[in-house]
């Protein structure tokens, strides 16, 4: 189950509708904000964009790409667009399968290739002005 | 259709101005390289990023040896940040 | 934060609470009883015992041999004891870390060494015998 | 206290029949090992499992040449199988 979607992430649920007979290890990821400080400065919220319906299509290639690599029997992505504060999740991954190592190698490599290929942007908004992740494009003062 | 339908995401948007524009292939076959030229010196501002783009031509990832026709859509895909 | 309990294992609360602003990864491990079936015989539930004190301290072990290989903010480990059914938790691990290396990497440690030095063991109860998991020793008739 | 208090837990509690226990030494200074023939003696279920127990004494992990004293606690530890 791929999504992309403006409301919050709730992994209890998620991971939840994940467990199966039949899979004896779920292995999950998330990522949130992290709060950087510079001096007086300070994040005060992340803004997602994505290139859509590619990230979807590219989601569901790594969905795709895990499942001819491991034994899995769920996968589940989710992964947030808009305004998204300090420590709240951004993405969330959820590999049930029957054993242990699959779901290890498979929620890593949904994040490494989730960072690598998906077509999403963030930019922090700082109190001083804001900063394109991964660019060098911003308006706030070079610390 | 005779015009291609440019996407800018990010950064890209940013140094440009605009998220969304329409251009003409600069002839018939162009290749996406030619076509960045067009919209460089359309959008100044880009250029300096060209290093760091990657570009998609209706909805996939392409090379800058790719062909853009009037009718396809171009994206500039600023170094993605999500997770 | 180390626990042995009777009590169901609740993944959201616990990742919920392993959020922080200088944490920028979550990553979890769930342990569900995987049902196995043997023609006509099936596995109703699985009971788990523990040597304890020792098996709180050797859980805390974990976590201090985590605290010393990677950087991590938060280290939740929980396991049940007694009845589980299948498809239900019996062992949930939470690591929050700045970066998801560390996170990845102490989740699959952890689960690792649980399975190699904490004194718990677990009896698969069939509905033709029972089965000491990792013993030669079980009531139930040969496969 | 002039006995050792003896813990066992899952298959070996199942062959031994208890699942804890009184025993004293076989001697003063008596090894785990020497320990354990008075044990497997008692419980001769217990014998065919040896190669796959573990031992603690106290709480923690001992090798078989660990010293075992009265007032000591030795728990029998099958091959765990927690998670």
């Amino acid at each position: 189950m791929i999504s992309i979607t403006e409301e919050p992430l709730d992994l209890g649920e998620l991971a939840a509708g994940a467990f199966r007979p039949d899979c004896g290890a779920v292995a999950t990821f998330v990522g949130t904000t992290r709060v950087d400080e510079t001096g007086e400065a300070q994040v005060e919220y992340l803004e997602y964009e994505a290139y859509r319906p590619m990230a979807d299509r590219k989601l569901e290639e790594i969905e795709t790409g895990i499942r001819c690599q491991w034994e899995v029997g769920e996968v589940r992505i989710v992964h947030r667009l808009g305004r998204v504060y300090p420590g709240e999740p951004s993405v969330a991954i959820v590999i049930a399968a029957p054993r242990r190592g699959p779901a290890f190698e498979a929620s890593r490599y949904a994040i490494e290739r989730i960072k690598e290929i998906v077509p999403i942007w963030k930019r922090e908004i700082w109190s001083d002005g804001y900063v394109w992740v991964g660019s060098q494009v911003a308006t706030r003062p070079t610390p | 259709m005779s015009t291609v339908r440019v996407l800018l995401f990010g950064a890209a948007a940013d140094r440009a101005g605009v998220r969304q524009t329409e251009l003409s292939p600069p002839a018939a076959g162009a290749s996406l390289e030619e076509f960045w030229a067009v919209l460089a010196e359309r959008y100044p501002g880009l250029a300096p990023m060209r290093d760091t783009l990657a570009f998609a031509v209706n909805g996939e990832y392409a090379r800058l040896d790719a062909t853009v026709s009037p009718g396809d859509e171009v994206a500039v895909l600023p170094p993605v940040s999500g997770g």
